[in-house]
């Protein structure tokens, strides 16, 4: 069952999850825009070839 | 004052350099703060009370880890020389530098100060209080430094040299910054001792 | 490459009776030379002699142990010591003060925007620095670098200007570009003094500085 | 096959089709984890602040774990001189800064309530710090020195040399009495915790484990185009 | 080994360069020990258990900021390039300049020690075993530092990077050295910190 | 000037398909050339062709991108490119390494030292630098820093001697001298290589540097 209440430590737990979130989100955005920006730029570069 | 900007950015690009600037400053008060438990053992009781003051210490290496290439640099590589040939008188020059010096190194190192003392067992309470008297504190680092630093000019020893010199120039917002914090933990009013701090950066020109 | 336009710029040079002493070496005394607007000074001499010595004491580096170096505006008019320095003189020594970890395009901005109000453009194209504007400067070789020093002068105008072996390290194409460069100036009505080696392949005069002490 | 993959053709070929396969995975394992760490009991000891194990101990393990892979691909690009094994190192890096951050700050949000304290100086705690400061300096190093042959020896070097804290951060607990619980799971005689937490947390392990991996890869992957990028910038500068 | 007394005789003259070298080093601690009760507030009760500590940190810092230029400097003039031509491999020429860093600084901060701590309120008696592990500590500050020193070699950031790099190579003997001290406060021997310690100084040989 | 007291010495220098790079930079490829004791090799070429980075290449300071520089003794027997390093290669780059706050005589001393066992005596009287051994090297003046760094050629006898634009600061006199113990470096079994702009003065191989790409 869904536990959603966390009582005298939400003021602990939700901050924990939520920078987990948050840091874990910023690491694949950063990644997956260098891919692209790399990616993009070899396929440029051979398409002009 | 124009030249007067021109000279801050390329002072402020020189300590930035590689975007490195600020990030090195606070992994070395990072590491800093790690190893003073570590040497005087991880005891609360002992560490609680010498918290303010050790962040304070590790304000006043950090700047002068960073102060001593200030000066020595542009005397060794010829650019001193260029610089003596602008619009600014030296003692304008140096000023530029030194203020430079501290929007890169101290600015950021003072922000992280209050995490640091936290860290080592300060009351979060004072984190507003550490945050301005090391504010205060780093600008009056960052320019007696400079002036320490200007004096070593030229010298074969570099660092330690400046060091010594200035050491003893640091003494003053040392005690006045410190104090603040100790007045205030007294229940005293820290106002004086700020007062007193504010003024050390203006000491060079005394 | 008209530097008239600044309100005002040296005219005249005169080193007076001049001594000059580096440690408790005495290199000359009762140097004296006058230099007006349009003409070029060659220094020649042994190694040792005192050729960057004298420069730097123009330039207001080294105090004189007798004698004087005065500045004019045209006859009469006395300009200043520190306003000359501040204004009216470009010094290129051994070393360039170049920072090895910022770009040449940086490099040179900067040190334009600091010797006075002037573009890059020009002082680029004239030596050819295009392509070299994003390296960092640690990575240009030494002709490389002397161009780019050189390029301050021409960025940035002033009267006169003291070069220390400005030659040595470039390539036979970039000398005879360089001299260009020095002949134009002199045509703008500049100064230039230059401690030299070989022979400058432009209308000078020579002084010797070893003969002089 | 190790020594295969070190080929970058072949293992950019090798890791193509396995990337979206291992991101899914890394997304799926991170919902059901979530789901799963709402969903247990809470502890009779540690009541609901027993979900901050959920991401705190997953996110330690990363950080040690993406250091190993740190050490070892410097190891391997000091000995060997691949370039691939130096992508690798560099692309363990930032991940695992991040995980160590994210261990220290759930660390301490748990240890308010449960301690008291926020911070202690205490073994564990402190090696973690010296563990985050290596990173850092792995970084910093890499980032200062832009001759990128060079760079890459000196932090292989570095990354090597920081091998050394590793056992110091794992058996801290054994070693010196901190308030830091001792290992509950990875010991010679078995976890000791209930099945009911077990399960979450390993299943949020699984998910940073994939979710690293994912990251790993790509970046290196990323890294092998960028130097492809530019070698042909330079052989097109050459010809122009 | 006629090569490495040459060397070493050279990096000994170029450290104590001016006659400068300890009596800086020296000064440097003091102004340190001077500052630290200053900044803590002079309360022997607070200081008294961090005294040996205190003395530790300083210790390394003088290390640090002594480090930077260690091969900084010969890289940015060309005698680096001179060195690599000579007979010696350069990890050995690396590990003589060390050593002569050691020999001009670190001996004479390593004796400066139990002084320092002693005026910052420390049981005379301990002054052999402060000596003693500050002897082993500065020599493996100065290896490890070394090591941090030629890391950094060519880079931009200079002095902060080199203390970055080499704040966390410090720690294990900060751990040792400061351990050894406080077992033997607490009564028991302080040989195995100790023997620790020692080790230190070859962990760059790894 | 014999070097040939050494156990063994280099006699040939092979040059082999050499590609070099800096950064993302291709200096040149296919660039081979071979070296006999006793022979000269000036290289010439533009500013930035790559002539300082060929000689560091040789030195083992750069690794090239293909190709491979090669020593031996004589025909068939190779000397390790580690062992070349240590014991029979002198490198003179613009940057001289001297030790501002040291004299003179302590720092030739100590290359001379460091590079071999010779003595400090004939490459003192060669390069006339009687007057200045007790000076302090930050006081030298450009010429004077040079001849101190060649005196360490003299002093401790090395086979191939790597030289970057040796003669620049140098005045007439000097310039003369030092062509001369070039001379006398190769009668006595050496070899030289030079990165020049203006021709030297003996009888010499010339390669274009930036011809070769
Ligand atoms: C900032 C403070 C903290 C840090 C840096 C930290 C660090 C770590 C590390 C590195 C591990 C992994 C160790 C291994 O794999 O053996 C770990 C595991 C763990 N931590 Fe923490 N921790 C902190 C605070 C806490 C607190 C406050 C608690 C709970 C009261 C806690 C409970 C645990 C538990 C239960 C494990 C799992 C142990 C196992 O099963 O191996 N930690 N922590
Ligand atoms: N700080 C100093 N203290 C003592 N003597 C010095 C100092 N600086 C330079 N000298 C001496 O002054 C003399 C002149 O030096 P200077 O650099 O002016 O010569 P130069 O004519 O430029 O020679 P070169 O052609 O070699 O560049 C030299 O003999 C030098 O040794
Ligand atoms: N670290 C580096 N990274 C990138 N490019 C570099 C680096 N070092 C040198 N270069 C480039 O390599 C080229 C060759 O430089 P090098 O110093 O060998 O030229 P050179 O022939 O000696 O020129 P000069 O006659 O001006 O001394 C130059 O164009 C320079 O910009
Ligand atoms: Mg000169
Ligand atoms: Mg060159």
């Amino acid at each position: 069952m869904l536990d959603l209440d966390m009582g005298a430590y939400a003021a602990f737990v939700w901050p924990a999850w939520g920078i987990s979130a948050l840091a874990l989100a910023a690491l694949v955005v950063r990644s997956v825009m260098a891919a692209r920006r790399w990616k993009r730029e070899l396929d440029r570069l051979e398409g002009g070839k | 004052m124009s030249a007067g900007r021109v000279l801050l950015k390329r002072e402020l690009s020189l300590a930035w350099g590689g975007g490195g600037g600020p990030l090195l400053a606070c992994g070395f008060f990072l590491a800093l703060t790690a190893i003073v438990p570590l040497a005087a053992g991880g005891d609360p009781r002992v560490l609680q009370p010498v918290a303010g003051g050790i962040a304070w210490i590790a304000l006043a290496l950090a700047s002068l880890l960073s102060l001593e290439r200030l000066f020595e640099r542009d005397f060794e590589d010829g650019a001193l020389d260029l610089l003596a040939l602008g619009p600014l008188p030296l003692e304008a020059v140096f000023a530029v530098k030194a203020l430079a010096q501290w929007l890169a190194i101290g600015l950021p190192l003072a922000v992280a100060a209050p995490v640091a003392a936290i860290a080592l067992g300060a009351d979060p309470g004072w984190a507003p209080l550490i945050l301005g008297s090391a504010l205060l504190g780093s600008l009056g680092f960052a320019f007696t430094g400079a002036l320490g630093a200007a004096l070593a000019l030229g010298s074969k020893r570099g660092g330690l040299l400046i060091a010594v010199v200035v050491l003893p120039l640091f003494i003053p917002p040392v005690i006045f910054g410190a104090g603040a914090l100790e007045q205030a933990l007294t229940g005293l009013s820290p106002w004086p001792a700020l007062a007193l701090l504010g003024a050390t950066p203006c000491s060079p020109w005394r | 490459m008209d530097i008239a336009n600044g309100s005002h710029m040296i005219g005249r040079l005169c080193i007076d009776d001049l001594g000059l002493s580096r440690g408790e070496r005495v290199l000359f005394h009762g140097l004296s030379v006058d230099l007006d607007a349009g003409e070029a000074l060659a220094l020649t001499g042994a190694n040792g002699a005192g050729k960057t010595s004298l420069l730097r004491a123009i330039a207001g580096f080294i105090r004189p142990d007798a004698g004087a170096v005065r500045f004019s505006e045209g006859p009469g008019a006395e300009i200043e010591p520190e306003t000359a320095r501040a204004r009216h003189i470009h010094l290129l020594g051994h070393l360039e003060g170049l920072k090895g970890a910022r770009t040449a395009r940086e490099e040179l901005a900067f040190q334009t925007a600091w010797c006075g109000r002037g573009g890059i453009d020009s002082a680029v194209e004239a030596l050819g620095l295009a392509p070299l504007l994003d390296l960092e400067t640690r990575k240009l070789s030494a002709g490389q670098r002397r161009r780019l020093s050189l390029a301050r002068l021409i960025a940035a105008p002033r009267a006169l200007w003291l070069l220390d072996e400005p030659l040595a390290p470039l390539d036979a194409r970039w000398r005879a570009v360089a001299t260009q460069l020095m002949q134009d100036h002199l045509a703008g009505g500049g100064m230039v003094i230059a401690a030299v080696h070989d022979p400058l392949d432009l209308p000078c005069h020579t002084l010797d500085v070893g003969a002089a002490s | 096959m190790v020594f295969g993959l070190a080929n970058p053709d072949r293992f950019m070929r090798f890791t193509r089709p396995l990337m979206p396969v291992v991101w899914a995975a890394a997304v799926g394992l991170l919902l059901a984890g979530t789901w799963l760490s709402f969903t247990a009991p809470e502890d009779y000891q540690q009541l609901d602040t027993v979900r901050i194990m959920f991401v705190h101990v997953p996110a330690a393990w990363l950080g040690l774990a993406a250091y190993v892979a740190l050490g070892v691909s410097s190891f391997f690009a000091l000995v060997f001189r691949h370039p691939l094994a130096d992508a690798a190192a560099r692309a363990a890096a930032l991940p695992g800064a991040v995980f160590t951050a994210l261990a220290l700050a759930t660390g301490s949000l748990w240890g308010k309530p449960m301690w008291g304290a926020w911070w202690v100086w205490d073994a564990r705690l402190t090696s973690v710090v010296v563990l985050f400061l290596f990173y850092v300096a792995y970084m910093a190093l890499r980032a200062a020195i832009d001759d990128e042959a060079k760079a890459a020896r000196a932090a292989a070097v570095l990354g090597l040399v920081g091998l050394v804290n590793l056992p110091i951060v794992k058996f801290s607990v054994d070693w010196w009495n901190t308030l830091h619980q001792p290992a509950s799971l990875l010991r010679a005689e078995g976890p000791s915790m209930t099945a009911a937490h077990l399960t979450p947390l390993l299943v949020m392990g699984l998910a940073y484990m994939m979710l690293f991996t994912a990251l790993w890869l790509t970046d290196i992957r990323t890294e092998v185009r960028r130097r492809r990028v530019l070698t042909m910038r330079a052989r097109a500068a050459q010809e122009a």
